[in-house]
């Protein structure tokens, strides 16, 4: 995690991933009258995962706004409200629902700043929620953040713990351009040290790493990251691993990959994404071009298996990536 | 030949058996969930069987259906066995979709059931597609897509209506308004009072009924189905209803009241007005009813026993049925995976 | 304060002003476009200036409006510069979007102008985007989206008109039917005789005009600017017009007849009739619509000629305004190109 | 170009891409009954880019079909016309418009077989057309196949000749899966020798070596197939490159590549993609994992610079890659 020489306190909070996102939330609302949250049940329910709770009750109607079924129309007005004066965040509920929004996504929010020739802000937020492991089969279940991270126009940033999570929306929420915020459902229980200072933010854009290690390098996203470290501390005494938590995907943080590339000499990429085309590859090849000559054997991809995700546990089991297919893939190269 | 013919006495009684069916399959759904038994998510249809089984009934049996996400009725009333969709929801090999759909996505081609649907809103075009095939090849068959009062603020909702208007597509929207989408009542989702104004905004004959009454359903889809299969294109009916049971098991209903709830149910209940009907008419005796539930009752439980004993999915099977033919990148990973000693699964 | 006043005679004639603004800038914009000065698509607004001003008159300045591909006539309706507007069309640096956007997305932020829009439907959810800000904000503006005939079959419409309708969003939409998108009429796209029929399927005032007549538009929109901007919510208004050109220059029209231009052309010329009505009002002489089509053309060329003239921009500005701040990876691509002798271009 | 033992006749007919294209859904119109072609303005206006023209005059309104402008539409229709026994061959405008459809094509079309259980066909064909180059600014001109051959459950074919469009769009039209036809809008009047039998067809998933060459591989699509094969005839004596049409982004002809990349031991891969998380990420990455002791040089990535495509002609200039950029990229590892 990031120092900030600015913050008043280095004291920390334990909590979980869906706590450090809902004080995340709270924080900004607070912080800046501007700021809304948008979305299909974000209000009354308090998000269909919990993560909005008690946001409706602290800061009203107006602020926290249950919206229709209507992820195109949420997005366009996300992004004529970006362009208008106010800094919307918009949950689409599940990224697999990105499809039915990727119009005003693609064309609109990305685009609008560059076609204009710069003469407009787009201080949007979209969070949503993806990866398998609830049985919720594949409409339900998908990881589809490389999708944004290739659209140019687009942000997007991953957390894989509490800490990540939480500096990350503050930045994102900030920012003046459009970026996506994937949480995986997996990790909302998933809990850890936040920085309490409200100024505590994480530059999106700035991967950590989460643990040091001399044999080989593990970049890995969301729940992955936590399973890495669990496969680190197994492999102690054998394998001395590297792991690193990316959280942005784009703009994405080539150094501290290839930095620790020269170090270790082998990478492993563990990441929920459909292999073929997926987040994976991007990171395979910056590695490749900037630390070709480090590179002691071919990068290892640790992805689903271009499949959807089914819904039978044992099913879902097999395609989902985790902490078994790193060691695997780790034995693989070391 | 329509499904149930609900103008004799055994058609009305094929209704509420398969009214009566649906419901205690939910109860016992949502029961088993809550045991922890079925994973995933399940959305149960109690309150508004009296929509899927008028609406189903009034169709012949090979007409196309799209579902929801609360597609368990809609699976019952189209004739899916029981057993089967148990299986289905248990994860087991024996399901419809061998497991891989789960509650949301039970589908039988054969059967014109086109799928539960995960997507709030997507069964509109699909049905909207089954009656462009249909219109195609002249088929004597029509479509009907269910989708919610939340769902129809969907905009391919309205693509779909006004494609089908447009070229007088031989399907039928029924939109099951129960009140709630999730959380959210439908006046802070619509501005309309009525959603079958919709049809309006297309020149379609719109219709609002009433849900709880399987006879109405019935005859308003009836009558659509045969201006659907005369070539006068699609109707809109919005049939008022209400979801006993909270959005999916689990949900703590926050959003509303019991008193609420306690009025539709007593006032207002599909399965016991129907019955009720029924033995004033002498057609049934209440001895008659409680043997039909008896028997339904077993047939249930028989269904999850089966379940709970049917053999789970080989991992294997996770890495097929992505194509009609298996792509070589897929039989690439299903290789590397096993070359790695099988083990995908962590116990995490 | 109304952008133009057509309550009274000045107003009056700056109304047809910029009518004949936009017929003579895109009558040019069409030649220079055939010429081969003017790159990529233009679409002309000739035949259908009585709906963006008559539109935008009743708008105050600073409200805001979303356009469409053919949004020539809405930003010169919006009183923006001519000049900027051919720098744009031309490519140039000192263009609206600094020659990054073309004839399609001329945006002018801060005179209201969200901009003009190659998706077709996409300009609704933005308008009510902008809308939702002023209720936020609890600003003393209103929105207006324009969208076609073609447009309003696109579904993020309805997404877009039912949340505005449920919020009482200070939004406006107005649909410019003139007949055709594309090469397809308007009875292939739609199943009703007026698209304003959309408004009940949203319980909002909906209303068909005659948008050849500007100031039955002007009277339309002013009333539903009232209404927005007394939280009353949107209003839905279909203007009837036509386009005198192909979809865009170029297109061959093969889809209708010159007898069905021609008879647009004579019977309701929008700038004819209004300039009759001024006269025969004693508001203009012949003489004076004489010296003012000459005043326009005079600065429509110098326009032109400004537009041949100006900077065409550095291939280094390709990489900018992606972001607020420039990316690594795009610095990086940059970065190497120049490496690479800055050579990116082709002779093909 | 496969050769396929059973054609009647190996001639030609020298042809435009677009003429390839036109011909094969003629053929296929021909030949089953249950194709038919829907989309907006390809029946009256003959597409508007033209590539349509005379099927509505041969096939009439019932098999040529002009829509209402509702690419969500589009795309369920499709998707459930193909579930009951039809099979359509969709055609989405521009590419930047499948944002519009991408609900329906992720959630229903690439899902619909593996959900149910594999009790379904679904022979659907989606034609689109992307690229820069004609000054269309950022909303049509991007270059959006990355994403299809992404997600799972779906075919991306992409041509980069009149053969390989027709032989090609054939094979995606007879295929039972979904399958995107990836037409680059600047090739439409490139021409060249296309088989004129009409069972000639091309396998789904195989690439073409166009050129053979010991230097230096260039994996390109599209566009920029021709334009690299201009580059190797500029190069020859110099550098013997060899050209690979890729053809088909998804399933992927690994084989073909790293065969080469064995011969050669350099790649470049031009493609018109955004250049990070793009198409040369994937095959760049392929090329390590299966050629990793081949590889003499990190692979090179020609693309579109993270950029969307502006209008200024100099500008979209500066950002389309082109020949000039693989020779760059040949200069750079050679
Ligand atoms: C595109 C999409 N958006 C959101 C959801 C999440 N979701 C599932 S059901 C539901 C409510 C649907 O309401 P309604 O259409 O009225 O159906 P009901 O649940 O009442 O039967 C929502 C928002 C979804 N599944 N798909
Ligand atoms: C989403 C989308 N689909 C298709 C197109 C291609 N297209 C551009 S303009 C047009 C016709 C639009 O018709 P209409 O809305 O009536 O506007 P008009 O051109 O008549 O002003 C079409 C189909 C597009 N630009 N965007
Ligand atoms: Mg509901
Ligand atoms: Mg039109």
């Amino acid at each position: 995690m990031t120092a900030h020489a600015e913050l008043e306190t280095e004291a920390t909070d334990r909590m979980t991933v869906r706590e450090a996102i809902n004080q995340a939330l709270r924080e900004e609302l607070e912080r800046d009258e501007d700021v809304f949250v948008m979305g299909e049940d974000v209000g009354v329910m308090g998000g269909v995962l919990g993560v909005t709770d008690g946001l409706l009750e602290e800061f009203g109607e107006k602020r926290i706004v249950d919206s229709p079924i209507s992820e195109a129309g949420l997005a366009g007005l996300g992004t004529g409200a970006a362009a208008t004066g106010t800094r919307p965040v918009i949950e689409i509920m599940f990224s697999d629902f990105l499809g039915v929004a990727a119009e005003q996504i693609i064309n609109q929010m990305a685009k609008m700043r560059y076609m204009f020739g710069g003469k407009i802000e787009m201080p949007v937020t979209v969070r949503t929620t993806e990866g398998g492991g609830m049985g919720a089969a594949s409409q339900h279940s998908g990881t589809i953040h490389t999708w944004i991270a290739h659209f140019p126009g687009l942000k997007a940033v991953a957390p894989g713990t509490p800490a990540a999570a939480k500096g990350l929306l503050k930045s994102s929420i900030r920012s003046n351009d459009p970026v996506f915020f994937f949480e995986n459902k997996m990790i909302y229980e998933d809990s850890g040290e936040v920085p309490v200072d409200e100024e505590f933010t994480i530059p999106i854009g700035e991967a950590s790493v989460e643990r040091a290690g001399d044999d080989v390098t593990v970049v890995a996203t969301q729940r992955l990251v936590g399973e890495s470290l669990d496969v680190a501390d197994d492999l102690e005494g054998d394998v001395d691993v590297e792991v690193i938590d990316l959280r942005s995907l784009y703009p994405l943080d080539t150094d501290t990959i290839v930095s620790s590339l020269e170090k270790t000499g082998r990478l492993v990429v563990a990441d929920e994404s459909p292999l073929s085309y997926g987040t994976h590859a991007e990171i395979a090849t910056r590695a490749m071009e900037e630390g070709f000559f480090s590179l002691d054997a071919p990068v290892q991809r640790v992805g689903t298996p271009d499949t959807h995700i089914p819904f039978s546990p044992p099913l879902e089991e097999e395609v989902l990536p985790s902490g078994a297919d790193v060691e695997n893939a780790i034995n693989r190269i070391v | 030949m329509v499904t149930i013919d609900m103008e004799q006495p055994e058609g009305r009684k094929e209704g509420l058996r398969r009214m009566l069916t649906i419901r205690l399959f939910d109860e016992t759904a949502e029961k088993r969930f809550l045991d922890g038994d079925i994973p995933g998510f399940v959305h149960p249809y109690i309150g508004e069987e009296a929509v899927a089984v008028g609406a189903i009934g009034a169709l012949e049996p090979d007409d196309y259906i799209t579902s929801t996400h609360r597609g368990h009725g809609h699976c019952l009333a189209k004739g899916l066995d029981p057993e089967r969709m148990m299986a289905e929801l248990y994860g087991k090999r024996e399901g419809y979709c061998k497991g891989k759909g789960g509650s949301m996505h039970i589908a039988d081609v054969d059967a014109g059931m086109l799928g539960a649907n995960g997507i709030v809103g997507a069964g509109p075009p699909l049905a909207t597609g089954a009656a462009f095939s249909i219109q195609y090849d002249d088929r004597d068959q029509v479509a009907l897509a269910f989708c919610g009062d939340g769902g129809i603020a969907q905009g391919q909702v309205h693509e779909a209506i006004n494609m089908a208007a447009t070229w007088d597509l031989p399907v039928v929207y029924v939109v099951e308004n129960n009140q709630y989408g999730e959380g959210t009542p439908v006046e802070k989702q619509h501005n309309v009072e009525n959603l079958s104004d919709t049809a309006h905004a297309y020149d379609i004959p719109g219709f609002t009924i009433d849900g709880m009454d399987v006879t109405a359903v019935y005859e308003a889809v009836a009558e659509a189905r045969d201006r659907a299969d005369a070539g006068d294109g699609p109707t809109l009916i919005e049939a008022k209803t209400y979801r006993y049971r909270g959005h999916f098991v689990g949900d703590e209903e926050e959003y509303r009241t019991d008193e609420e709830v306690e009025g539709w149910q007593r006032e207002d209940d599909p399965i016991e007005t129907f019955k009720q009907r029924l033995v004033d008419r002498d057609e049934l005796t209440d001895e008659e009813f409680e043997q039909l539930r008896e028997e339904i009752a077993t047939a249930v439980d028989e269904a999850v026993e089966h379940a709970r004993e049917a053999p789970t999915p080989e991992p294997d099977e996770a890495y097929e049925d992505m194509f009609a033919q298996p792509a070589p990148e897929i039989q690439h990973f299903a290789a590397q995976f096993r070359a790695d000693g099988g083990e995908r699964g962590d116990d995490r």
